[in-house]
């Protein structure tokens, strides 16, 4: 019986994995798309939420956070272009010239 | 039955796909890792009964996002690069996101847990959604459009060679 | 009614002209300083208008039917005040007091018009005004001419907030703004090091001042739960309050006013500040600033009329200070440091008269005495402008033939200050001593012993002033010829913009004593006690003290029966007598040139020499405060710096050490930063669960 | 007009500005031009609705998602001052940096409906999309100034921290939602006070303190702060001043809305923030103090600065939770706030007035001497700092005043005097701004300033004159936070 214990257990551990890639991950892109990751996994719990609850708002939700994560992505692949473009390399330890 | 072999093997496959994403040296696989995990999330979408959400994020996460980061990849040279090793960051990182996923399971196995209750055939339906994001939902629908324009502008601009 | 709601602009104005001076003024500075002084002057001159008008309108007041409320305007008809409630400032709203009542922490733009203010309204912007003036003429060469007027008008501004203040906190910041101004004005040649010297002393003796004052304001609003200065005189009349609380702040009070007007032991800070130009010093450190204090104990009389120990304290630290202060005078030589030691004497006469519940005549002094201690600083600057610079009196001599308009004034400002009948100086300065001699019936209820070492010691430092400024006044201008040659080829009398602020300043001196002729004259009550009489606070509301005061009037000596016209008349005689006693003493050994100081100098060379270096109060100062502080940091740390520039510098230096590694995390990189969010979900989760 | 329009007003005008800016960046070329409609755009549309509805003491609509009662219109009030303040200083800042760019102004006032969303949300929602539209501009415009590599990395650290920290929001959302089976704040608050909560208490609170993270990370308190030097120092330095003061506020807003209809609901929730915000507040304002004091980057500094001032709005929030304490507390965060934006705003805009075209982050080097060189400026700038180290007879001064008079009356004396601790560290470095540009180090040449123009000199004036006359008169300010709550 899949209960709404297993989404969550789920989503928790797509969270982590995401959180790690974001704080590993030598790339730009990459640490972006973990980050995405764990908004998907937030999703995950909002749904089954939703329908643990027999209500739409958990979907709703969902669809804004999908749409706000659209926008995100324009705007990021935007923002990590302009970076690429200028250090010549997808690697985010460039961004630091601004420290201390 | 078949539901739950099902779910778990859409788990699985979900969990691979990130661990991909993070683990995998080479960026297009990651990439592709991750829309292995974006689709099987969104088959766990129909399966909670949202079909229309679920197709949402195979077009969204596994069409757009992913192919705009796999077009930036492959346009900027995919160089070869995994997670840092070693390093007092990754090392930390580790350790804290065990414990924040620690954290997490120990308030899990002390919440009430219930099974799925049994909804309607018109839960989740593309009306009753389009419904509620034309009626009691307006204002963030309007607030989200506006936000897309925007993303939509900002993208340009950032984007734009010339500049005057 | 109309000028009182206007009461605003008087300390406004001249905040305006130093803002436009002070910003616009360097643009000025170099060809068109007539526009500087045009501002300033200009700004000051509306504002007296403006006092003048206020003063006239509350002299013309009908108090039986004013109403009670117009407008943002009130009036309390018993007290003879109006007061213009401006705007809120810090409504906090309510809190329990140390009493246990509901205090009301509601501090507003509160400006009281009424005749205690009135009067040092009139004091600082007409004896400001004429400064100005005189100023102009003064500081005709010197640079930073903006700066020096800027300053000049923001100090009328401060000063003017500091008088119209109706609540002590607005008062605290007129208070704080002329320290301020007085501060920067000392400086004000910040090239010569003792300048900038005496400017730190006189910040730093004033701080200890403050903090009394604070801790003061800070025990009223706890106890009394209102710093509304009228309401706290109301309370503490009321006699709800206990006794230590009114006299352990009317102390702090009188602390903060020790440090202000420079009183023992904080006097200190005044004769340095000498180094500040000469109508500063004047303005600042002559007529009005140092004044303050008295000001606040005047305002503040309901209070002190309450504690005994506090009247009792003062008009000890006032009547020491004057001897002590008027001692040093005797032998100093540079002229402008006599007349600052003759300052802090004849403040100490002015906190002897409220000290002893004679508030009309505290105040009385200080109204004639800025018109002839303004007179004589300028007078003093008048010489030394002629001089080119020269300010010891030893290399002075013979001047009055060629500084003839100076030295006419100058001696008019030493009649007036010696007490010569007539003169201005003589009303105040008696009328002070006949209340001290007769204290046991004010408010302190002082003993008989008390009251006469207080006369004494009054009519004393009397005898000393008038030596002393005597023997100033002959070692100028009379005695022999001592100018150096130099000197002498640029000696040459002072343009009209400063012989006529003299001349209008020396009418003053001799003129103003005029409303307030004693009863024992004239056979009616005195002018000047009548004015201020409504601004006193006594147990029982004023209108019975009113009532009470004209029924013994009417009942004639039976009410003073031990006080009889021949012991007045004798007093008054005293005091005549010994301002002539030291006129004639400084003429036998100063008019001309005579061996007697100098061989009396060293047969007692012992007491000349304390002296002359001022009992030695600065060395014992840095023997017993400041030398220990640092031989004991050299035993300490065996660095000296660290104490004498105190914990300060230890604390901010180990603060930016911890800065210095705290910055280190922030190492620029995004997945560290991204860590240390993670990092505080952590530190959180694991908080609270 | 229907009531959920009314509603939404301010909301959608501010949205028609941006749309109708979006629309005239293909036609215009000139960015003074889009920068004057934009303003014009801004206070006609935006002040115009906000001042309509005040007169009608705001409206409440629980059908929108958002409340328009006069709490929120207040901080519309304030977004819409300083989007205003921001666009006019733009003007003359990006045309000397060569890069004035004509859809600017769309995204300043599309931020600018974000705050607004966020300010008045009723609804988790509305929270969301709010609190991302303001980031999601914001992270555009830190970007700005393209042909300056710190404009750009300062964007992209902000985007991917933005983004990482709303993803533990929206976890701490979805956990909240959990607990209350409810997105409507009303709903939440009912289960809260109910005890109705579906998965139990545990999920509660890391829903809570989850969503926290994301408000602290916005608010830019410590530990949370890291991005704020860094993004603040690489960003256009008038978007600065949007973001540290417009984004600060907003998230004050939204979080004075969340905790006042939400969280006070429970009185065992309310005491377990009321000590975090007291904790992290200190924190912030002592550790933020010492890192400030070793800056020499201007922008930096006020970058730190503004860390610190968020330390102090933290304990007026945290004082939210005592119901005795409320309605004083409320106006007091309302005060600060106000008084914030001018003195901040100000401190920014003469920052960009002495940053020269081709350079771009000045030290205080910069500055020293500017007391002989530019006086007015440097007499405009030695206000702001001294408003911002809380000197009396400015606005700054009073705006920590009534937060510490409000915590000693609850009582809070440990809580107050070691804020007041932190406030006279604190004064430290704004002195040491003031002093380098009075008195420049021995042999040091007084640093020179670039032409200021006549727009930016008069806006300067008014902030500075409006620093100094709240700080004598606060009446009007104080008159018009006071009684200002929940609709």
């Amino acid at each position: 019986m899949i209960t709404i214990g297993h989404y969550l257990v789920l989503a928790s551990f797509l969270f982590v994995v995401g959180l790690i890639g974001a704080l590993t991950r030598k790339s730009a892109i990459i640490v972006f798309l973990a980050i995405e990751l764990m908004l998907n996994s937030v999703n995950l719990v909002f749904l089954a939420l939703g329908r643990y609850f027999g209500q739409l708002d958990g979907a709703v939700f969902v669809f804004f956070i999908m749409a706000v994560s659209a926008a995100e992505a324009a705007i990021g692949v935007a923002i990590t272009v302009a970076f690429i473009r200028r250090n010549k390399t997808t690697a985010i330890d460039a961004a630091n010239l601004m420290k201390w | 039955m078949t539901f739950a072999v099902v779910f778990f093997a859409v788990a699985f496959l979900a969990f691979i796909g990130a661990l991909t994403l993070v683990f995998h040296r080479h960026p297009v696989i990651a990439v592709l890792g991750m829309a292995a995990a974006t689709v099987s999330i969104g088959v766990l979408y129909v399966m909670l009964h949202v079909p229309f959400l679920g197709l949402f994020q195979m077009i969204v996460y596994a069409g757009a996002v992913m192919v705009i980061a796999l077009y930036v990849i492959m346009a900027l040279g995919p160089e070869e690069s995994g997670p840092q090793v070693g390093t007092v960051q990754t090392v930390l990182t580790y350790a804290a996101s065990l414990l924040f996923l620690l954290q997490l399971y120990r308030v899990l196995i002390k919440s009430e847990i219930g099974p799925m209750p049994a909804v309607d055939e018109a839960f989740g339906s593309i009306q009753a959604f389009g419904g509620a994001l034309v009626s009691r939902y307006a204002v963030p629908f309007e607030l989200a459009s506006l936000l897309l324009l925007g993303a939509m502008v900002g993208a340009v601009v950032l984007s734009r060679r010339q500049w005057q | 009614m109309m000028p009182v709601s206007l009461l605003w602009l008087i300390p406004v104005l001249p905040l305006l002209g130093a803002f436009v001076n002070g910003v616009f003024g360097w643009k000025w500075e170099k060809d068109r300083r007539n526009v500087i002084s045009a501002v300033a002057l200009g700004s000051t001159a509306l504002s007296m208008v403006l006092a003048f008008w206020n003063i006239a309108t509350l002299w013309a007041t009908n108090w039986a039917s004013v109403p009670e409320r117009v407008g943002n305007v009130t009036v309390d008809a018993a007290h003879h005040a109006f007061a213009l409630h401006l705007a809120p400032w810090l409504p906090v709203g309510d809190f329990l007091t140390g009493l246990g009542g509901r205090g009301h922490f509601n501090v507003e733009w509160l400006f009281v018009l009424d005749p205690l203010s009135a009067v040092m309204l009139f004091v600082v912007t007409f004896v400001g005004f004429l400064i100005h003036v005189y100023s102009v003429g003064y500081m005709a060469h010197d640079q930073g001419y903006f700066r020096y007027f800027a300053y000049l008008n923001l100090f009328m501004a401060m000063m003017l907030t500091l008088v119209l203040g109706g609540n002590y906190l607005v008062m605290f910041i007129g208070w704080e703004g002329v320290g301020l101004c007085s501060y920067l004005l000392i400086g004000f040649y910040y090239q010569k090091d003792f300048c900038a010297d005496a400017g730190k002393k006189a910040f730093l003796t004033n701080r200890i001042g403050d903090m009394g004052f604070a801790a003061g304001l800070m025990l009223i609003l706890y106890y009394f739960g209102t710093l509304d200065m009228a309401q706290v005189n109301a309370i503490a009349v009321g006699g709800t309050i206990p006794p230590w609380v009114i006299t352990a702040s009317a102390i702090l009070l009188f602390v903060g006013a020790t440090g202000k007007s420079a009183q023992m032991p904080l006097y200190v800070w005044l004769p340095d500040a000498m180094a500040g130009p000469t109508p500063v010093s004047a303005l600042i450190h002559a007529a009005t600033m140092v004044t303050s204090g008295v000001y606040l104990v005047a305002r503040s009389n309901g209070l002190f009329s309450m504690s005994p120990t506090a009247l009792m304290v003062v008009a000890g630290v006032g009547c020491f200070t004057a001897l002590f202060a008027a001692s040093i005078g005797l032998v100093q030589n540079d002229i402008k440091k006599v007349l600052a030691y003759s300052t802090v004497s004849q403040l100490g006469y002015m906190f002897l008269g409220v000290g002893v519940g004679a508030y009309a005549a505290g105040v009385f002094h200080l109204y004639t005495h800025a018109f002839f201690k303004a007179l004589l600083f300028l007078g003093s600057g008048a010489v030394i402008h002629a001089m080119s610079g020269e300010q010891d009196i030893r290399k002075m001599g013979q001047l009055f033939q060629k500084i003839p308009q100076t030295y006419r004034t100058f001696l008019i400002g030493c009649i007036a200050i010696a007490g010569i009948p007539l003169f201005s100086g003589f009303f105040s300065k008696d009328e002070i001593l006949w209340k001290a001699l007769t204290s046991g019936d004010g408010p302190g209820k002082f003993g008989p012993l008390y009251s006469k070492v207080l006369f004494l010691v009054g009519a004393s430092a009397a005898l000393m002033t008038a030596f002393y400024m005597f023997r100033l006044l002959y070692l100028t201008f009379f005695n022999s010829d001592r100018v150096s040659e130099e000197a002498k080829h640029h000696l040459h009398e002072n343009p009209k913009v400063m012989t006529v602020p003299l001349w209008i300043l020396a009418v003053g001196a001799v003129i103003c004593g005029y409303v307030g002729l004693p009863k024992l004259w004239t056979g009616s009550e005195n002018v000047w006690e009548r004015w201020l009489e409504p601004t006193l606070y006594v147990p029982g509301g004023h209108g019975e003290m009113a009532e009470g005061a004209h029924q013994a009037a009417a009942s004639g000596a039976e009410a003073l029966v031990h006080h009889s016209a021949a012991m007045e008349w004798g007093a008054m005689g005293l005091s005549v007598l010994v301002a002539v006693l030291g006129i004639v003493w400084a003429t036998m050994w100063y008019k001309r040139e005579t061996e007697t100081p100098s061989r009396l100098a060293q047969a007692l060379s012992g007491p000349y020499k304390v002296l002359l270096n001022k009992y030695f109060v600065d060395e014992i100062y840095f023997g017993a405060f400041i030398r220990p502080f640092v031989s004991m940091s050299r035993i300490a740390s065996g660095v000296d710096r660290w104490l004498v520039d105190g914990t300060v510098n230890v604390v901010a230096y180990s603060n930016e050490v911890l800065g210095m590694l705290l910055r280190f995390f922030q190492t620029g990189y995004i997945r560290n930063y991204g860590l240390f969010i993670l990092l505080g979900v952590l530190v959180l989760l694991y908080f609270y669960f | 007009m229907s009531d959920l329009l009314w509603g939404t007003l301010p909301i959608a005008a501010m949205g028609l500005a941006a749309c109708l800016m979006f629309l005239l960046a293909a036609v215009l070329k000139s960015g003074r031009t889009a920068g004057v409609l934009g303003i014009l755009s801004t206070l006609i549309l935006g002040g115009g609705s906000v001042l309509v509805l005040w007169s009608q003491g705001g409206k409440v609509v629980p059908a929108a998602l958002v409340s328009c009662d006069k709490l929120a219109l207040f901080f519309d009030g304030l977004f819409v001052l300083v989007a205003s303040l921001v666009m006019a200083l733009s003007l003359e800042y990006f045309d000397k940096k060569k890069a004035h760019h004509v859809e600017l102004y769309g995204f300043i006032i599309l931020a600018t409906a974000g705050m607004m969303g966020l300010a008045s949300a009723t609804n988790l929602i509305t929270f969301y999309l709010g609190l991302e539209t303001m980031s999601l501009s914001f992270y555009v415009l830190a970007g700005f100034l393209r042909a300056h590599e710190n404009s750009v990395e300062a964007s992209l650290k902000y985007f991917l921290l933005g983004a990482f920290s709303s993803a533990f929001l929206l976890l701490g959302m979805a956990f909240l939602y959990g607990s209350s089976a409810s997105l409507d704040f009303g709903g939440i608050a009912t289960a809260l006070s109910t005890g109705a909560i579906p998965l139990g208490e545990p999920i509660l609170y890391l829903g809570f303190f989850l969503f926290l993270v994301g408000l602290f990370f916005k608010l830019s308190l410590i530990p949370f702060h890291f991005w704020a030097p860094d993004v603040y120092q690489g960003a256009p330095t008038p978007i600065t001043a949007l973001m540290a003061v417009g984004g600060k506020t907003a998230a004050a807003a939204g979080a004075i809305r969340i905790f006042l209809s939400v969280f006070t609901a429970s009185q065992g929730l309310a005491d377990k923030w009321f000590h975090l915000f007291m904790a992290v507040g200190l924190m912030t304002i002592f550790v933020g103090s010492m890192i400030a004091v070793t800056q020499r980057h201007i922008k930096r500094l006020l970058a730190y600065s503004s860390v610190v001032h968020a330390g102090f709005i933290a304990l007026g929030l945290g004082a939210l939770a005592v119901a005795s304490l409320r309605e004083q507390m409320l106006a007091a965060v309302l005060f600060y706030l106000a008084a914030y934006l001018l003195m901040n705003v100000g401190a920014f805009a003469v920052a960009g007035v002495v940053e020269r075209p081709e350079n771009y982050d000045e030290t205080l080097r910069s500055y020293s001497g500017l007391g002989t060189t530019a006086p007015y400026l440097a007499a405009l700038f030695s206000v702001f700092m001294l408003s911002l180290a809380g000197i009396p007879l400015t606005v700054g001064f009073l705006g920590k005043f009534y937060i510490f008079g409000a915590l000693v009356k609850g009582g809070y004396y440990v809580v107050a005097s070691l804020g007041l601790i932190g406030a006279v560290i604190a004064t430290y470095y704004y002195l040491k701004v003031v002093v380098a540009l009075y008195f420049p180090a021995a042999g040091e040449e007084p640093a020179q300033v670039p032409k200021v123009g006549w727009t930016t000199l008069a806006l300067l004036t008014v902030m500075g004159a409006g620093t100094l006359y709240l700080g004598i008169f606060p009446g009007l300010l104080t008159g018009l936070v006071k009684g200002l709550g929940i609709g």
